[in-house]
């Protein structure tokens, strides 16, 4: 399952973004960590018993959902239509000019002191956001810890 | 003791990561250090004196070598078996009694045991180790360890035991 | 008009019937329960006030207007705020004559249903915050005719549905029901109502009332009036919007029902009426004869309901509906003749009807009895009460020489003088005469039935013990009566001339005036509702055993399976009328909620609590949006 | 020589399609996670050649995060495969 | 919650310190290297969760652990947010400005508050994850029982 | 010299991962895909880092490559033998060719010693 | 003022940490350091709105000024507008946590609770100040992610469902809210929503920039839960913990959804007539289609839940008026008068619903069900309770002289004046409805039969609760008081002028 | 352009896995499909051809970098992601626990 998030990472390391590689993998590998830890072993018998039945139920189609996902299909295809269309007159791939990033690139290393300028950028520039990026994680943590209590109530 | 060894190690570790002799460094590594040191140390292995035995280096260096021979050979058993045609394989999974005293040499024999030709550790209970191999050559028990063990756990027993 | 003295006095009506009685009122609510004493007594003394304010007020002047009545601004206001040029036009006061007039009258109700409920609440279970709703209700009442702003006047108009509600203190399962459904009832046509103030204040400009004058030509404007009548049709109870009257007075005690739905919610919603059919717009043909059709149908059929019935209190919620069928058609016809005759019956009609609701409260409270079946031959026990309520019952069924019978009389006349005209609604006037006057005969057929059900007859044993009430309680009562002769004796010497021709102008009894003809007219509703008791009386021998009292606990079948009037329910003309009406297929509110019910069980049926179902709606509802934007 | 670390690049990075077959095939958990696990060292390649190609030494760094963090992702498959029954 | 087999538990032994030295220095790099306080702390969070997974604690020391990580995480977040808002104090009066010396381009001492930041990140991603970890064992640990 | 060593050692390791991860695919039952993966991508991987050394010598980067490969070493042994246990466990029956399993035995006996804990 | 433009954001992250470092070593530091954060916020907000002439000021956070006329930092965004969100915000956030003094006493792991309360308020504060698109984005998720787990505060089947449910659609939005922001930087190549006005008022490729617009549409919508995304929000706030109910309903949806919405497509897209139907559109299927969930549902607290929706139906038909108007270059006055009715509705929704929330938590406390079929009586047992939520249900049905009756009416006036016949009868019809809904609610919680036996001893909830809903229930009359003019000019039309200079504000914004 | 349509359909994956799939897990995993593609499309927005990373190391200071600024939001934006991910394995842990299934279909005690 977290095969795409790997694969990310090599697409990330592809376009210069090594800073998001090294970020993706740890994301990409914790996810793994608390799926395994969560789903794999609340169900493990469930997978135990499916892979035994496993030619049975994949015998066996429901119409409906052979239509809802049909319909989903045609509606997704509608809807990369009108990204298409959208798209059309922006700059093609790899051609970007800088604008906001122009001052990044030109003053950052210099204003903020750090070579790595997406640091720069995220610590000073986005100081801001990377607080919240942080109080996201720190909110998460508390929620896990709150939804994982045994009794809500007393 | 167990805290001092890891230190240094670690320490060392970071200089050799940073390559780097400035003072900024150098109290960044003591304090990395220290701060691993205090919420690993006492998880660091037992048996630090053994790390002042000059001879075990020695046979390590020799055990590496021979290490890496069947490292070697090992991938090359694999390629054949994997580019065969008809893939001769025959796997099982087989008892082997170790005789070897420390846990952690007998933890480094079956890692060794891993890296070489068909053969996978699959679990270290007491004194018998459990291994997957895939070309069961014979179907003795007693000559298992000859095919399996005995290459490493001399040297195995030299450094680490 | 704006000369000193209307200054004044106008400020102290407006401080004695708006301001004092709602800080009263928010007092009051502070109060803490035991304190009933002092809250009866400063109610009282509150209501006193406000209905000599309103007396000195409706006194102070004397003008004859109805088109081009007078509005001004309020002056103390102005002295003590800055207020800026937008808001002024919202303080714009009306004080015509009718307005006066209704101020009084209902300060005069207020202040006889305090003294009744000071009396009925040492007897009774009281409503919670009785006194604080009283006074709150005077307050908003007065506020709402006091105002010519529209806005104004809904905002008040709208906070009397909330006192109607609260009023109710429903507590076990019917009334709180009933509750329900009266704020919806009176809350939905005040949303309409809303509704047609915004397109007159589109159309128009103006939200004052002074100002407008609209021709119905235009389907927007009539919109705007179907609106804002539909409004007042349900405050005052009128077909089909009647349907939370009669709920409301079989489960509310009695000051309340005779306070509210029998007294002010008439005056408020007749007042509203004439307002809108005179003031606001210049209505035309097509509504006329809709406003006429709707007055003859409240009148038959709410009567026609009131028949069956055992629940006294519920009769009386139906003949309460049945009399706002004739002042609608006496304000439909348009005439001076019939608008007089519908302000006059409106009059009437809450003097009698809130009257006949104090009786029954009476009974009630003497009795604990609900259902005519349990009860009778109390005429000796109560004396008092029996001789207002058989005062009531005749002026109600339009008897001479009572007030009922004047005000029918001018009614019918009216109806007679519409037949002149050439509109369809003209030529039907024989319709609408024929409707009012079988109306008048089933209400005395009806009436029959209560006075005969509660007062004569033989004494129940369980009834041995009752005594008369207490005179704060058969006080209101009497005066009430009084008022019913008075008004009906003095008629056309005094009362019309002193109190509706200052609002109509003068009424001149051109064209077919005949009065022996208005003479058979009464002579025959007399002899038809006679008729009718002997039928029914007869009925009950013939089918006393082979009526099967079936559908059990609905209201209209009553609890014991024999009674007078099933002949009627059971005669194959009306049968099968009534029988829908019990399934409630007649009753607007049942209809709408079981419409409403179920498109709601439909929607809730897409809500099928499948993750997948709400996350593809999102992407469905994203494309529809594209398709949306390309189309 | 860009060239030809290049076309390593590409073999490995063809490799890595390898194991996302067996991730995809499956058939069983285990399967999966072996090609994860392959995956992750796989990338340490990727990332020297990367580290090679850019002259940014750093890149490495990504591919020992990834060893360690894989390790310990298997680590704990292992462990929750094996299920307590077994354990010590 | 039982370790796992000796194996495991002699090579964890051996190198747990090493993954933690080196998030430290994933962390410490931040502003010089990819990297920092995200990518460090969550190494230095897989170098615990190793130790736990390995060797495994009964329930009481797990919880004892967790409140302890909370606590470490919610001051990792304190320190962030008291060094963006330390400026008022001392004076700068805007908030998140960098008002340390930014120090030698590509120094390990450099970029003013940025590696400050990023120890504070890392401190709290670490906590933050192991927390993740401890309260997912935890719960399973309760629910099995 | 260095320069062609380098070149050698990251063909060779490109070539033993290319075995491996073609064991992957071919193998039959988990056991022995790990068996060929780990071994050979393992050592692949080491090459390739080795050869960074002959690149770039005792620089930061080559000594970084240098500690990798124990690093490596341990985890990727360490992993395949946690898998393997843990797939055994789990219940992932052996290929059809399978000869033998001792280990089956034991985990029966332990199982009997602990009838309770289920 | 300008300086302490963070600190909305700052003292209730700082409350959240402490709360969580220090919480269980002292008991009550939860209660007390949350009340007087939120206390504070309150105050600041009143401040900025009562002090000065509400100036609009942007802070420039680490200052950095901007390079070549482009800003380079996070920009913070105080006007009225913003400023009269961030009053309703903790206002509603300050009761609520007054009343949760009493009521999370029901639950374990209280110091959670306030710690997910003050990250919530300081997300929304922090979106509400926001100026930069992704700072907006960033403090959204915080809002929402603290929000998943309250919802699943009580850690039972449906309060996991839901949160599951919210969680998933949420997921989905802001996915679609970040591809949106990310094509928006590629077109324009900046985060700032001024800079970004600039950019397409300068050149703006249409199929774009309606491709990006539907997309926030839909993300912010299904914040905003206005109809085809609206699927998480009855499972969610009826859910959730009751205080948090009224946050969601009251706060959460209109400052992370609505407001954003009519941030972005009055000030920073060019106003665009097919948009602006769509949204009105959607507004008013909202609308409608909400009171009919809402009216059979038994489910208390679902009830009210599909009311948000209706009601935020109400808020869109307003303001969506008022931007059809304005992108058909129509009168000023008209579209600022629907606008105002858009904006008054919603600061009346946020207490009316509020209430009635707290209203239902005061119920669950007592009688620890939520069926309105296993309710009934209450009136003399909970005479408070009862009291407050008659003026809430009286006010959410637009019964004078409640608040709800004031901003409906302007709706529906603003409606008929600019011609929109069918949505003026709509809105009264819904609004009757909704009036049938929660009579509904009163008889069948309030009236409607003696209490059973077993619940003899049930009293009034203890006195925070009281407090909070006492104070609640007068908000719900004193609102009625902005319709006042003197007072409007204050409140509301700052903030309507906000809305109706369009992104040439946001353009003079930066050029001054 | 073809790189862009080519990471939108990576995002319809996605969604596409979150309409029909009928298992939690998968349903969490196609959010994930989600996030990783607009991570994608923001780096390939600021991609520029032949830029260089955005690191500045000694000897190689030509200014010709790709655009940092998409890479310091995707950072925020991964770990966001990882939150919202974590929250949701934990809920989904607990329903499983509850409702003793992953199938979404039968996860609809709130219904109507
Ligand atoms: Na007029
Ligand atoms: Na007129």
């Amino acid at each position: 399952c977290g095969i795409v998030g790997y694969g990310l990472v090599i697409c990330f390391l592809l376009l210069r973004a090594p800073d998001l590689a090294i970020v993706q993998v740890v994301v990409e590998t914790i996810t793994l960590i608390i799926m395994v830890a969560v789903v794999l072993d609340s169900t493990r018998e469930d997978l135990k018993e499916r892979i035994m039945i496993r030619e049975k139920e994949s015998s066996y189609i429901n119409t409906k959902y052979v239509f809802n996902v049909l319909t989903v299909l045609v509606l997704a295809l509608f809807f990369l239509f009108f990204f298409n269309q959208a798209i059309d007159k922006l700059e093609p791939f790899g051609t970007h000019t800088t604008r906001m990033a122009e001052a990044y690139i030109e003053n950052g290393a210099r204003v903020t002191g750090s070579a790595n300028l997406v640091t720069g950028v995220v610590f000073d520039f986005r100081g801001y956001d990377t607080l919240g990026e942080a109080t996201i994680l720190f909110t998460a943590v508390v929620g896990i810890l709150a939804i994982l209590r045994l009794r809500g109530k007393t | 003791m167990k805290h001092v060894a890891l230190f240094i190690i670690l320490l060392g570790l970071w200089l050799l990561l940073t390559l780097n002799l400035r003072t900024a460094n150098m109290l960044a590594g003591i304090t990395a250090a220290l701060v691993t040191t205090l919420f690993f140390g006492r998880y660091f292995v037992t048996g630090i004196r053994k790390f002042l035995e000059p001879m075990r280096y020695l046979w390590l260096l020799v055990f590496l070598v021979i290490f890496i021979w069947e490292c070697l050979k090992a991938n090359f058993d694999v390629a054949y078996r994997v580019i065969h045609p008809k893939m001769p394989i025959r796997p099982g999974i087989i008892k082997v009694k170790l005789d070897l005293k420390s846990d952690f040499a007998k933890v480094m024999l079956a890692n060794s045991i891993t890296m070489t030709p068909g053969t996978l550790s699959v679990d270290l209970i007491g004194d018998i180790l459990y291994v997957h191999w895939i070309y069961v050559r014979t179907s003795d028990p007693e000559k298992y360890s000859e095919f399996i063990t005995s290459k490493f756990e001399k040297y195995i027993k030299r450094i680490f035991d | 008009m704006e000369d000193n003295l209307t200054s004044i006095t106008l400020g102290h009506a407006l401080l004695f019937t708006v301001i004092i009685p709602a800080i009263a009122g928010l007092v009051l609510f502070a109060l803490p329960k035991k304190s009933n004493r002092i809250k009866d007594i400063l109610t009282i003394a509150i209501t006193v006030l406000s209905c000599f304010a309103a007396f000195k007020l409706y006194a102070s002047v004397q003008q004859a207007v109805l088109v081009g009545y007078c509005s001004i601004i309020l002056q103390p206001f102005k002295a003590w705020f800055q207020i800026p040029a937008e808001c002024a036009q919202y303080l714009t006061l009306n004080v015509d004559a009718m307005a006066r007039l209704i101020i009084l009258l209902v300060a005069g109700f207020s202040l006889l249903i305090s003294i009744y409920a000071t009396g009925y609440h040492h007897a009774e279970k009281k409503p919670k915050h009785f006194h604080s709703l009283l006074l709150l209700t005077l307050a908003a009442s007065s506020a709402a005719i006091f105002a010519d702003n529209l806005m104004v006047l809904i905002v008040f108009w709208g906070f009397l549905g909330f006192t109607l509600y609260a009023m109710l203190s429903p507590d076990d399962e019917q009334s709180s029901a009933a509750a329900k459904k009266t704020l919806i009832l009176i809350g939905a046509s005040d949303g309409l109502m809303i509704l047609g103030i915004a397109i007159i204040g589109k159309i128009a400009g103006t939200f004052s009332m002074a100002l407008l004058d609209l021709s119905t030509t235009n389907a927007l404007t009539v919109i705007a009036f179907l609106c804002l009548a539909i409004g007042a049709f349900t405050k005052a109870g009128a077909f089909p919007f009647h349907t939370w009257i009669p709920d409301y007075t079989q489960t509310a005690t009695a000051p309340a029902s005779a306070y509210l739905p029998a007294a002010l919610d008439k005056l408020l919603g007749i007042y509203f009426l004439t307002r809108i059919c005179h003031d606001v717009f210049q209505i035309s043909g097509g509504i006329r004869l809709t406003i006429l059709c709707l007055g003859a149908l409240t009148i038959i059929i709410a009567v026609m309901m009131a028949l069956i019935q055992h629940n006294y209190k519920r009769l009386l919620g139906y003949h309460a509906v049945s009399q706002v069928g004739y002042m609608i058609t006496g304000i439909g016809l348009g005439s001076v003749l019939g608008i007089a005759g519908g302000l006059f019956h409106m009059i009437n009609n809450a003097v009698y009807k809130s009257g006949l609701f104090l009786a029954a409260g009476c009974v009630k409270s003497a009795t604990g009895k609900d259902d005519l079946e349990e009860l009778g031959g109390l005429s000796k026990a109560m004396p008092v009460t029996f001789i207002c309520s058989l005062i009531f019952a005749l002026s109600i069924s339009g008897v001479p020489p009572l007030n009922g019978f004047a005000s029918k009389w001018m009614i019918y006349q009216g109806i007679i003088d519409l037949g002149k005209g050439t509109g369809p609604e003209n030529h039907l006037w024989m319709v609408w005469l024929a409707m009012a006057v079988i109306g008048s005969a089933l209400t005395l057929a009806s009436f029959v039935k209560f006075i005969s059900g509660i007062f004569l007859g033989r004494q129940k044993p369980a009834l041995g013990t009752i005594q008369e009430v207490n005179p704060l309680m058969w006080a209101p009562m009497l005066l009430l009566a009084l008022i019913c002769i008075g008004f009906g004796t003095f008629a056309t010497n005094w009362v019309i001339p002193s109190m509706l021709e200052p609002i109509t102008g003068n009424i001149h009894y051109s064209g077919l005036w005949n009065s022996s003809l208005i003479t058979l007219l009464i002579g025959i509703s007399l002899l038809l509702g006679i008729l009718f008791y002997v039928i029914a009386t007869s009925g009950k021998l013939r089918v006393a055993e082979s009526f099967i009292g079936g559908e059990t606990n609905r209201d209209e079948t009553g609890f014991e399976p024999v009674s007078f009037y099933e002949t009627i329910r059971n005669s194959l003309l009306f049968k099968p009328f009534y029988a829908w009406a019990e399934k409630k297929y007649f009753d607007v509110y049942e209809l709408s909620k079981k419409l409403v019910l179920d498109v709601s069980d439909l929607f809730s049926k897409a809500h099928t609590g499948i993750l997948s179902n709400l996350a593809f709606w999102v992407l469905a509802g994203l494309i529809f949006m594209f398709l949306f934007l390309l189309l | 020589m860009d060239q030809y670390l290049i076309i390593l690049l590409y073999i490995q990075i063809a490799l890595c399609f390898f194991c996302l077959v067996r991730i995809i095939r499956g058939p069983t958990i285990p399967d999966r996670m072996v090609g994860i696990d392959i995956f992750g060292i796989l990338v340490v390649g990727i990332c020297v050649i990367l580290a090679v190609l850019t002259n940014r030494m750093f890149i490495i760094d990504i591919g020992i995060a990834w060893v360690i963090l894989s390790f310990i992702g298997t680590l704990t498959l292992a462990k929750y495969l094996g299920g307590k029954k077994l354990n010590e | 919650m039982k370790g796992m087999s000796i194996i495991v538990k002699k090579v964890s032994q051996l190198i747990a310190g090493i993954i933690f030295l080196y998030g430290i220095y994933i962390v410490l790099h931040g502003h010089l290297t990819p990297g920092g306080g995200f990518a460090g702390g969550a190494i230095l969070a897989g170098a615990f969760i190793l130790i736990v997974l390995a060797f495994g604690t009964d329930i009481i020391h797990l919880k004892h652990d967790e409140e302890r990580a909370s606590l470490f995480e919610g001051l990792g977040l304190l320190a962030f947010i008291l060094l963006a808002i330390l400026g008022f104090i001392i004076g700068i009066k805007v908030f998140f400005n960098n008002y340390l010396p930014k120090g030698q381009l590509g120094e390990l001492v450099s970029a003013g508050l940025i590696p400050l930041y990023n120890i504070a990140v890392g401190i709290e991603v670490c906590a933050a994850l192991f927390t993740i970890f401890l309260a997912l064992v935890i719960y399973k640990e309760e629910i099995s029982k | 010299m260095n320069e062609i060593l380098f070149k050698v050692l990251l063909t060779i390791g490109v070539v033993f991962n290319l075995f491996g991860c073609i064991g992957l695919l071919r193998l039959p039952d988990v056991y022995n895909r790990l068996q060929a993966a780990t071994k050979c991508v393992t050592l692949g991987t080491c090459s390739i880092l080795l050869s960074l050394i002959f690149r770039f010598g005792f620089t930061e980067a080559g000594i970084k490559a240098l500690l990798g490969i124990p690093l490596l070493f341990f985890a990727a042994t360490v992993a395949a033998h946690a898998l393997v246990r843990g797939s055994y466990h789990f219940g992932v029956k052996m290929g059809d060719q399978s000869v033998i399993d001792e280990y089956a035995d034991h985990k029966q006996e332990s199982s009997q010693k602990e009838p309770k804990e289920d | 003022m300008y300086k302490l433009i963070p600190l909305p954001v700052i003292l209730p992250l700082v409350a959240a940490f402490l709360i969580a470092i220090v919480g269980k070593r002292f008991k009550r530091l939860a209660k007390i350091l949350s009340v007087l954060v939120f206390l504070s916020t309150a105050v600041l907000s009143y401040w900025y709105m009562v002090a000065g002439n509400q100036e609009t000021m942007l802070y420039k956070i680490g200052g950095w000024e901007p390079i070549n006329d482009i800003p380079i930092g996070v920009y913070m965004l105080l006007d009225p507008f913003s400023g009269f969100m961030l009053c309703i915000i903790n206002t509603i956030a300050l009761l609520s946590t007054v009343y949760s003094v009493n009521y999370i006493t029901k639950f374990t792991g209280v110091n959670y609770f306030y710690t997910l309360l003050s990250i919530m308020v300081a997300g929304l504060n922090g979106v509400v100040l926001a100026g930069d698109l992704f700072n907006l984005y960033v403090f959204l998720e915080i809002t929402v992610i603290s929000s998943y787990a309250l919802v699943a505060f009580g850690t039972d089947k449906e309060e996991l469902e839901a949160s599951l449910k919210y969680q998933v659609l949420g997921g989905i939005a802001t996915s679609l809210i970040l591809f949106s922001i990310g094509m928006i930087y590629w077109y324009t190549k900046t985060l700032n929503m001024m800079d970004i006005t600039r950019v397409l008022h300068a050149s703006g490729d249409v199929k774009l920039i309606q491709f990006c617009q539907l997309m926030l549409i839909a993300g912010f919508g299904l914040k905003a839960a206005i109809m085809p995304f609206h699927g998480w929000l009855p499972d969610a706030h009826s859910s959730a913990p009751s205080p948090i109910s009224a946050m969601l309903s009251g706060v959460v949806i209109k400052a992370a959804g609505l407001y954003v919405i009519f941030r972005l497509f009055f000030n920073m897209f060019e106003l665009n007539f097919e948009i602006s139907v769509l949204i009105t559109a959607i507004g008013t299927l909202s609308m409608v289609v909400g009171v009919f969930l809402a009216i059979g549902q038994w489910d208390l607290k679902r009830l009210l839940a599909y009311h948000s929706i209706s009601q935020m139906g109400y808020v869109i038909i307003g303001v969506g008026m008022g931007m059809i108007i304005l992108s058909r270059q129509g009168s000023l006055a008209a579209a600022s008068l629907a606008i105002t009715g858009g904006l008054f509705h919603l600061v009346n929704h946020a207490v009316f619903k509020g209430l009635l929330f707290l209203n239902a938590g005061a119920i669950e406390y007592r009688l620890g069900t939520r069926d309105l079929k296993k309710m009934g009586g209450l009136a003399e047992k909970m005479p408070l309770t009862a009291a407050t939520s008659l003026g809430a249900s009286m006010a959410i049905s637009g019964i004078p002289p409640f608040n709800g009756f004031f901003s409906k009416l302007i709706i529906i006036i603003a409606a008929i004046q600019a011609r929109f016949y069918i949505l003026a009868a709509l809105a009264v019809l819904v609004s009757i409805i909704t009036l049938a809904s929660f009579m509904k609610f009163q008889r069948y919680a309030f009236f409607n039969g003696k209490i059973s036996a077993s619940r003899v001893n049930i009293s009034e909830v203890p006195p925070f609760m009281a407090f909070s809903m006492t104070i609640m229930a007068l908000l719900c009359l004193a609102l009625s008081l902005l319709l006042i003019p003197d007072l409007r000019e204050h409140v509301l039309q700052p903030a309507v002028d906000i809305l109706t200079g369009r992104n040439a504000y946001f353009i003079n914004l930066l050029n001054k | 352009m073809i790189v862009y349509i080519l990471c939108f359909i990576l995002f319809l994956v996605g969604l596409f896995g979150v309409l029909t799939s009928r298992n939690i897990i998968k349903i969490i995993i196609g959010l994930t499909f989600l996030e990783i593609s607009i991570n994608l499309f923001l780096v390939l927005i600021g991609y520029v051809e032949g830029g260089q990373i955005p690191i500045l190391v000694k000897g190689s200071e030509n200014l010709h970098f790709v655009d940092p600024l998409p890479q310091a939001l995707v950072l925020t934006s991964i770990v966001i992601g990882l939150s919202t991910n974590a929250m949701l394995l934990a809920v989904a842990i607990r329903i499983y626990k509850k409702f003793k299934t992953f199938d979404i279909r039968k996860i609809r005690s709130l219904k109507g």
